[in-house]
């Protein structure tokens, strides 16, 4: 009720031009601030890519000497993650493996958002042919199962980092592509684009200044939600030893390499796993947050 | 009256089928005849009126005159030249003279510009101004459509519809078009605010010497701003008349029909009503010959078989059989 | 004078939004007599929805305030099983759009035979009887397929008779009908619009005809109630109404629609636009368009006084009838 | 045919299944076809030998009873037992032998195993039924050995003749137990031969089970639904020790961990760097550490328990006379060096190249790591050229003679020499080792040959490899070969 | 419809063949080679080659192709380089653990994520509704592979409740069910809570409750119908998720399914396997979503197969 009787007491001021008061941009603003799973998200974002770039000051012990005298020794004050089974910080790694995770998972995206942003593009806004071409060859990426793709285009690549991030980049492909067809196509047809045609604007005019900035929100919750994932499926293939190479801290690698000692040190592998939950969750929490601001309808 | 008398666009034999595509290789099964054979003339000065129920052609006739829909056939002229077939560069260059205002004032403008962004657009286009005399120009032409400058810093989505629609208009103002297809400008505006709108227009032709194409389903409205009209029926035009012609003596069935479905303003008017039977059949397959014919009260049964033709009737025109 | 069937008192309902809140409906009064048809008109957004939609008891917003009684029963505070076997049943609602108020994923039958099931407690077999029977009454041709067609094969026209003969398959007292032909074309208005003359005075169900065209509510309406901003602001018989409007905005309203038998003079117009809920101004929420606004329109909020015989009016103007003697 | 439940058999005292768990599944029971470890436990129950390896690795005779060579050394006739019977009811007779050795011989039936006898073997001759003769290329000492193999396994001829290809499927030896059922990926059931002609079966039938995770496979013998499972991870074996439903062996392997060097690139083509490489390990570390105390340091480039093999001893953890050695070379400190390693392949393969890094980084090199999959692994390192300097890999004899243990590596035509190590004199003394039949002889021969090969250094040193198994209590008669085979002819389940 | 069925499944074969030349030049690019594998290590160069004239793998690659999809029209995927079996039969052998694991993993993830979707969506906002989705989150959020581990640690090695793998029996499935479906019934509970919520403002929903239905009835029989088509379409989708993550799954807790024999193929540049098994579980997959577009008729009427 008080808010009611606040609502009837607003003054002249606002209700001028009430409506021309703020701009889509600060609307979305605070429509995300005021989600409180999104700022937790965003904060938990954050909160990692402080620790990526502060990395070789905040971590307590080089991630790669071994000390071989502490070998698995569970958490403790001096080892608050515990030691893994070259005596070597878990934590300290795991602080270095957030580099890692990040680039990734980011640059795997940002791979597959230029290309598939192109392609999706292409398809949607002139549709025919190329149309018809682009979404058969999506079709095929699409027919394997993702993580199996994934699998496949690393094992020809090579393992190592940055063929993974190739791989997500290659494998995320398909949905961006998909995506980004559909919303250009839900705008192509709009009348503020028939009203560029109509004053003679050119097709690379029309894509650039109002097709990709208006179909981009949704890109840019997919990508958010979708660096999530990246970061989860780069784990998982360094799981299967087709992603970083030791000793470089890699969580995912580290997590497999610590299953071997689950039972005697169960710690080698849970703190990893926390960590890629960690940072994940964020980027959900985060694009869970980015779609309610900038795309409602989206269903992600 | 002698301005009215000069032909700015001549619309010949204007078709523009959609194909409906089947399967995976996108045979081509049926057309959608949405516009199927138009012939008038605009003339320099005046608003033609062109009204229809719902799917019957009439956008697709205003998006083909301006080529922004390739037409399937016929000849667009526009100051002697033919639009239909010419050089895209070329094109480019007499899009100027000619633009458009739409129906929905929300989807018309891209919610990503600001309102002064707008509005210079075409001028960027066409490289007309640049700098500060843009930006003087941006802030002539919204006091011109009755905002002020003030607002050229803001986003669409920060006016009600009334004042996008303006918006709609300076931006269709800034090349200085002789032309402008207006489609359903004010079918989306509440009625206070249609007046507004409706009062701007007129003003706006007044000022500038502007021929307008004024698209509607609201024959009030049609009526009130149009010099004549054109009725449209399933992608054919059935009758074109000066409006007081029109509105007076309808000749062909449908627009008589037509006319009297309006619901009148005056509780106590007591009128005639046509009622028509059934839906308007799909393009997709329209009737054989008229294709007014399974709803018509004066149908014949040469109405079933032949296409009636487009004749001049005391200086308007009607295809109706009746007047053959 | 005939019975009340339907009296709002004083209905406010408000909406919680993020942008605050929005007095959507602000105190509005309404009656509605057994077998008539009340027009309610007004601009955009003016709460004439969410009126009808409280009346239903089916808006997301809050009633903070006023009173509903229907048949002499206070809907307010019905219990949700009670208001539940009211609606569909006394009360029936058709909605704008035909095209998105049908469920796509059901026959016509289903759902109209849903409504009878329910209420007057038919077998499946016999709902689907009565069901043909009403398509029948709404004038639809083959009803025996199109009961078990789906929506998405009818046309917008078709839609709509299905609409009317779902709420009017029980015998409702009220239909309240909210711009049930704004989205289809003229012609096809017209048959609706007799259709719904016919149906009323065939069984004697009052309609709350919901419409922001004037030419509507002229041709059907009985009595009409002019909304501005969540208000009422004028109330009278139709005739009265259009011969002799008293609120200024009323008056705009009329002058500023083109007719077909007019003049080519310029119309009138009102000035500026209507104001967004939620962002309201002291004193009557139309004076800042208001040509007659004085000190007193901007500081305080008119009643809304009769002002002659069944005719009401919110505006500092004109004084109450019963004050004035 | 017979069949398992024909008459009253010792075997067919109760229902007693033996479930053996494998970190995979055989390939082919055709012991002339297989070169897997997991193939050949199984066929070394479904045939018999000329000659075995008793549990010591003395040579004893199996379906030979006895044999004599030639003068010239080139020519041995093998005795057979009479009355040993093919599972099929065939005869083993001296006919069987020669066609089961000809069907290697000819290479048109492109058994993988042939190279391993058609380098010596002429040809194969029947003296009579029970007499059949070896003719020899060339004198070739370690030829009991290669017999012993259990690639040596002898067919059924008649089951050669009709299955073809498929042999490997369905296989018929003499052997103890003989195949019942294989379903790929779940399991391969062996069952009794009612008709062994030697010491009956014990166990009514032996499963083998395919299970890849090392966790798994050691839970599964604490449960019970495995009675045998090999290998065990180093960090179960302390656990299962403290179970005392479960008995944990570790059994000295003939295998040795090594990595190897490109000893035609710099800086490994000078001896100095080699040899620092061999000081810069700490060998301990990994013995106790990481292998968990379930290895031990190479003492050699063969294993102990490998016939010829001479210690000549390790070389001890020096960090800084590596660097010294390095410095005398000239080799700089932050020099990058390759390090490729297989990871899965041995027991804490990864691991312990991961120390080996650390070892090398330690001493000022920059050591780039690069982990394998086995697959790609094995191709990469078959070419010298791929780029690695340094690999991980191992080498065990099956022989468990010092032949097939230093000529495939150190000999500069080596079939497996991927250091390209090259040195006239060792050459010569793995050449004459080969052929000198004199074992007192041979031994001298391959303890210079060891020297030689320690002093030169071609690999890094690391260990000899044990190999763990871990047994139910009830089962008896398990035990491990130092050829690495599982030996489950006289298991007997309580 | 028939004549639907048989369209779609004509242009299923395009999509297959796409992908059997991908993957068949895709695995031929992955460097190791297969005669090597097969001579294994010990062998020499001349065994080697010999290995592989028999496998014809001397032959150029697209001659190779061409038998391969000759093969593959009469049905035949080609015979294991590693075992010398039929390939169909190595994967028959292992697909009934694979296709046990996936359809209990969907199992988890409809009972568990269409529950917890409508849940939610009934009572969009409340506190229930936010912990709900804020737990599917966290769903989200897991790597299979880690929830697979810590399943392990907790219901077998702690209390001793479940087996930590192999596949023989419903037992030994529960926790890599469990750990593979769990993720995907976050997505599918979000989903359905979106589709419910999207359904549940729309005018028809406005007519029934005007008609008196039932709020249940509004919500199970006019919503829920109404949002099924996204939510089978993403079930079809995480068919395929669930069948790709079984290769982790089945990693973790050691069944001997598809999946792992995919990597194990991998690792052993066992080609025709390779191919084979991506080509099959592909083919699942694309059937999989056929039976979801079919699926679509049922759930609305609107969908027509021409
Ligand atoms: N891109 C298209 N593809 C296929 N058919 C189309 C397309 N655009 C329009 N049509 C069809 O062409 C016919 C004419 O459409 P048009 O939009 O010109 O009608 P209209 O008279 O403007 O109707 P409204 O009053 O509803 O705006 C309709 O039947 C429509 O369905
Ligand atoms: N669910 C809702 N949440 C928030 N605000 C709402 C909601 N429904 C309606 N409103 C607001 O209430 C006001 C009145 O809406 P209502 O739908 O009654 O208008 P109306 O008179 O029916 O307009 P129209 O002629 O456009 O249908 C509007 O400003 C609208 O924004
Ligand atoms: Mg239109
Ligand atoms: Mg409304």
């Amino acid at each position: 009720m008080s808010q009611i009787d606040l609502a009837l007491q607003q003054d002249e001021s606002t209700s001028e031009h009430a409506y021309a008061s703020r701009s889509q941009w600060k609307m979305m603003v605070s429509r995300f601030k005021k989600n409180k799973r999104a700022m937790v998200g965003f904060w938990m974002v954050v909160f990692c890519v402080t620790v990526a770039l502060l990395a070789p000051w905040v971590a307590p012990y080089d991630p790669i000497e071994q000390n071989m005298q502490i070998m698995l020794e569970g958490p403790s004050l001096s080892h608050p993650f515990g030691t893994d089974e070259f005596g070597r910080d878990i934590l300290s790694r795991i602080i270095h493996g957030t580099q890692i995770s990040l680039m990734t998972g980011i640059v795997g995206v940002l791979i597959a958002v230029i290309l598939g942003v192109a392609l999706g593009t292409i398809s949607g806004y002139f549709g025919g042919l190329a149309d018809t071409l682009i979404m058969r060859i999506m079709d095929i990426f699409m027919a394997f199962p993702s993580f199996l793709l994934a699998l496949a285009i690393v094992s020809v690549l090579g393992p190592g980092m940055i063929n993974v991030m190739i791989a997500i980049g290659i494998f995320s492909v398909p949905t961006f592509a998909r995506l980004s067809r559909s919303s250009v196509i839900s705008i192509k047809d709009k009348e503020y684009i028939e009203a560029v045609k109509a004053m003679g604007g050119s097709n690379l005019h029309i894509i650039i200044k109002h097709v990709i900035p208006n179909s981009i929100a949704p890109i840019i919750v997919l990508s958010s939600m979708r660096i999530a994932t990246a970061i989860i499926t780069a784990a998982g293939l360094s799981f299967l030893g087709m992603g970083a190479q030791p000793p470089t801290p890699e969580w995912g690698a580290m997590l497999s390499t610590g299953r071997e000692y689950l039972r005697v040190a169960p710690h080698v592998s849970t703190m990893p796993g926390l960590a890629i939950m960690f940072l994940v969750l964020g980027f959900n929490m985060l694009g869970d947050g980015l779609r309610d601001a900038l795309d409602p309808k989206m269903k992600l | 009256m002698s301005m009215r008398q000069t032909p700015l666009v001549e619309i010949r034999n204007l078709k523009k089928y959609y194909p409906i595509t089947k399967g995976l290789l996108k045979r081509t099964v049926n057309h959608v005849k949405a516009v199927d054979g138009l012939d008038f003339t605009i003339y320099k000065g005046e608003t033609l009126g062109l009204v229809g129920e719902s799917g019957c052609g009439k956008s697709t006739t205003g998006r083909t005159i301006l080529q922004l829909l390739q037409p399937t056939e016929g000849e667009v002229i526009y100051e002697g030249k033919n639009l239909v077939g010419m050089k895209p560069r070329e094109l480019r260059k007499l899009r100027k003279n000619m633009q458009m205002v739409f129906q929905d004032p929300y989807a018309s403008l891209d919610p990503r510009l600001t309102v002064g962004e707008i509005i210079a657009e075409p001028m960027e286009i066409h490289r007309l101004y640049a700098g500060k005399e843009k930006d003087k120009r941006v802030d002539e032409l919204l006091e011109v459509v009755g905002l002020s400058s003030y607002h050229a810093k803001r986003h669409p989505h920060e006016f009600s519809g009334g004042q996008r629609q303006r918006i709609g208009i300076a931006r269709a103002l800034a090349l200085e078009p002789q032309l402008i297809v207006a489609d359903e400008p004010v079918s989306a505006l509440d009625v206070s605010i249609q007046s507004q709108v409706i009062n701007l227009l007129q003003d706006l032709q007044g000022q500038f010497g502007l021929t307008y194409l004024f698209i509607a389903h609201d024959l009030s409205v049609v009526k009130h701003i149009s010099d004549r009209i054109g009725v449209m029926y399933l992608g054919r035009m059935v009758e074109l008349a000066d409006k007081h012609d029109l509105y007076d003596t309808p000749l062909h069935p449908y627009t008589q029909a037509l006319l009297s479905a309006v619901p009148v303003p005056d509780p106590l008017a007591k009128r005639e009503r046509i009622v028509l039977q059934g839906d308007v059949p799909s393009p997709a397959n329209p009737p054989q010959g008229c294709t007014f014919h399974p709803r018509c009260q004066a149908c014949m049964e040469i109405c079933k078989t032949q296409r009636p033709k487009w004749t001049e009737v005391d200086g308007r025109y009607v295809a109706c059989h009746l007047y053959e | 004078m005939k019975p009340k069937l339907l009296e709002i008192k004083g209905l406010k309902t408000y909406f919680q939004t993020e942008e605050g809140v929005v007095p959507a409906v602000d105190g509005v009064d309404i009656v509605v007599y057994e077998g008539e048809t009340v027009g309610i008109v007004g601009e955009s957004g003016c709460g004439k929805s969410v009126t009808s939609l409280t009346t239903m008891r089916l808006t997301p917003g809050k009633v903070v305030a006023g009173s509903i009684s229907f048949q002499e029963r206070d809907l307010l505070a019905l219990s949700d099983e009670e208001m539940r076997k009211v609606r569909g049943n006394e009360m029936a609602m058709i909605f704008q759009e035909p095209m998105t108020s049908l469920n796509p994923v059901f026959t016509i039958g289903q759902q109209i035979g849903e409504a009878i099931e329910i209420h007057m407690q038919y077998s499946k077999q016999q709902a689907r009887a009565r069901a043909i029977d009403m398509l029948k009454l709404v004038g639809i041709p083959r009803a025996e397929q199109i009961v078990d067609e789906y929506p998405h094969q009818l046309s917008g026209g078709m839609r709509q008779r299905v609409m009317i003969a779902m709420a009017m398959s029980c015998n409702p007292k009220l239909l309240i009908a909210d711009e049930p032909t704004t989205a289809l074309d003229v012609t096809i208005q017209a048959q609706i619009l007799d259709l719904m003359r016919e149906l009323k005075e065939k069984h004697n169900t009052a309609i709350m005809m919901i419409t922001h065209d004037l030419g509507v509510v002229a041709e059907m309406c009985d009595r009409v109630i002019v909304m501005y901003a969540g208000k009422v602001v004028e109330e009278a018989d139709v005739v009265t109404l259009f011969t002799n409007p008293k609120h200024p905005y009323t008056q705009g309203l009329m002058k500023s629609i083109p007719r077909l038998n007019g003049t080519d003079e310029r119309l009138y117009s009102i000035k500026g636009s209507v104001p967004i809920p939620g962002t309201l101004r002291k004193g009557c929420t139309f004076a800042p368009r208001c040509e007659y606004a004085t000190d007193i329109c901007r500081q305080e909020i008119p009643e809304l006084n009769e002002i002659e015989d069944n005719h009401s009016c919110r505006c500092w103007l004109y004084e109450a009838k019963g004050e004035q003697a | 045919g017979n069949n398992a439940s024909s008459g009253e058999q010792p075997a067919a005292e109760g229902p007693k299944d033996l479930v053996v768990a494998l970190g995979s599944e055989p390939i082919s029971l055709d012991p002339q076809d297989a070169s897997d470890g997991i193939s050949l436990h199984a066929t070394e129950l479904i045939y018999d030998k000329l000659v075995t390896f008793d549990k010591d690795m003395n040579i004893i005779p199996e379906l030979a009873k006895e044999w004599s060579m030639s003068e010239d050394g080139k020519s041995w006739t093998f005795t057979l037992q009479e009355g040993a019977k093919f599972q099929d009811g065939e005869p083993v007779n001296a006919e069987a032998v020669k066609a089961s050795f000809d069907r290697i011989l000819d290479k048109n039936n492109k058994l993988k195993r042939r190279s391993l006898f058609a380098d010596f073997i002429e040809s194969v001759s029947v003296e009579s039924e029970y007499k059949v003769t070896f003719q020899l290329k060339f004198q070739y000492a370690p030829l009991l050995a290669t017999l012993a193999h259990p690639n040596g396994g002898i067919h059924s001829p008649k089951n050669t003749a009709e299955k073809g290809k498929s042999v490997g499927k369905s296989p018929v030896g003499s052997g103890p137990y003989q195949f019942k059922e294989w379903i790929s990926g779940e399991k391969l059931v062996l069952e009794a031969n009612p008709n062994y002609w030697g010491e009956k079966p014990k166990v009514k039938s032996i499963t083998f089970k395919p299970v890849v995770e090392n966790a798994a496979r050691s839970l599964m013998l604490e449960t019970g639904e495995a009675d045998v499972i090999l290998p065990i991870p180093a960090t179960d074996i302390d656990r299962l020790k403290n179970n005392d439903q479960v008995k944990v062996e570790l059994y000295p392997s003939n295998r040795n961990l090594y990595m190897g060097m490109n000893t035609q690139k710099a800086p490994f083509d000078n001896v100095k760097v080699r040899q620092a490489l061999n000081y810069a390990v700490d060998k301990e570390t990994i013995v106790n550490k990481i292998m968990m105390g379930n290895a031990k340091p190479a003492e050699a480039a063969i294993s102990g328990l490998t016939w010829g093999y001479s210690p000549v001893g390790t070389y001890p953890y020096d960090p800084e006379k590596a660097k010294q050695l390095l410095a005398e070379a000239g080799v700089k400190p932050g020099t990058t060096i390759k390090l490729w390693t297989p990871e899965g392949r041995y027991l804490m393969d990864r691991q312990l190249s991961e120390f080996v890094q650390a070892n090398l980084q330690a001493v000022g090199f920059n050591v780039e790591f690069r982990k394998w999959e086995w697959g790609a692994y094995q191709e990469a390192i078959d070419d010298p050229n791929s780029g690695y300097d340094l690999f991980l890999l191992s080498w065990a004899v099956p022989t468990n003679d010092a032949d097939w243990g230093l000529r495939p590596n150190f000999s500069t035509e080596g079939s497996n020499n991927r250091t390209l190590f090259s040195n006239a004199e060792l050459d010569a003394l793995i050449d004459q080792g080969m052929k000198t039949t004199n074992e007192e002889e041979r031994k001298q021969i391959y303890a210079k040959a060891l020297q030689i090969i320690k002093d030169e250094a071609p690999w890094i040193f690391l260990v000899e490899m044990k190999q763990p198994i871990g047994v139910r209590k009830n089962v008896e008669g398990v035990y491990g070969s130092n050829t690495e085979r599982l030996i489950l002819r006289d298991a007997d389940k309580k | 419809m028939f004549a639907y069925i048989v369209k779609r499944l004509l242009q299923v074969i395009p999509t297959l063949i796409g992908v059997s030349i991908l993957t068949f030049f895709l695995i031929h690019a992955v460097p190791g080679d297969p005669a090597r594998m097969i001579a294994g290590p010990e062998a020499s160069a001349e065994e080697v080659a010999e290995v592989r004239e028999h496998l014809g793998l001397d032959q150029p690659l697209y001659v190779q192709y061409g038998k391969y999809v000759s093969n593959l029209l009469k049905g035949d995927l080609g015979v294991s380089l590693r075992s010398e079996r039929p390939v169909l039969d190595e994967i028959m052998g292992r697909f009934p653990s694979t296709i046990t694991l996936t359809v209990m993993a969907i199992a988890v993830m409809v009972v568990i994520g269409l529950f917890a979707g409508i849940f939610s969506a009934t009572r969009p906002n409340s506190l229930i509704d936010n912990v709900t989705m804020m737990v599917s989150l966290f769903g989200i959020s897991l790597p299979v592979f880690w929830l697979g581990l810590m399943l392990i640690l907790l219901f077998s090695y702690y209390l001793n409740l479940l087996p930590s793998g192999g596949n023989d029996g419903f037992s030994h499935f529960i926790l890599p069910a469990l750990a593979l479906g769990l993720s995907s019934s976050a997505i599918l509970a979000r989903l359905t809570r979106s589709s419910m919520l999207e359904v549940i403002n729309q005018d028809f929903v406005r007519t029934a409750r005007a008609k008196g239905v039932k709020e249940k009835l509004v919500v199970y029989k006019h919503t829920l119908k109404n949002a099924l088509i996204p939510i089978v379409t993403i079930i079809g989708l995480e068919f395929g998720t669930l069948l790709g993550g079984a290769v982790l799954t089945e990693t973790v807790f050691s069944i001997n399914g598809l999946g792992r024999f995919i990597i194990q193929s991998i690792q052993f540049r066992d080609y025709p396997s390779i191919q084979g098994s991506i080509l099959f579980v592909a083919a699942i997959f694309v059937i999989v979503n056929l039976l979801v577009d079919l699926c679509y008729g049922l759930v609305d009427p609107r969908v027509k197969y021409e």
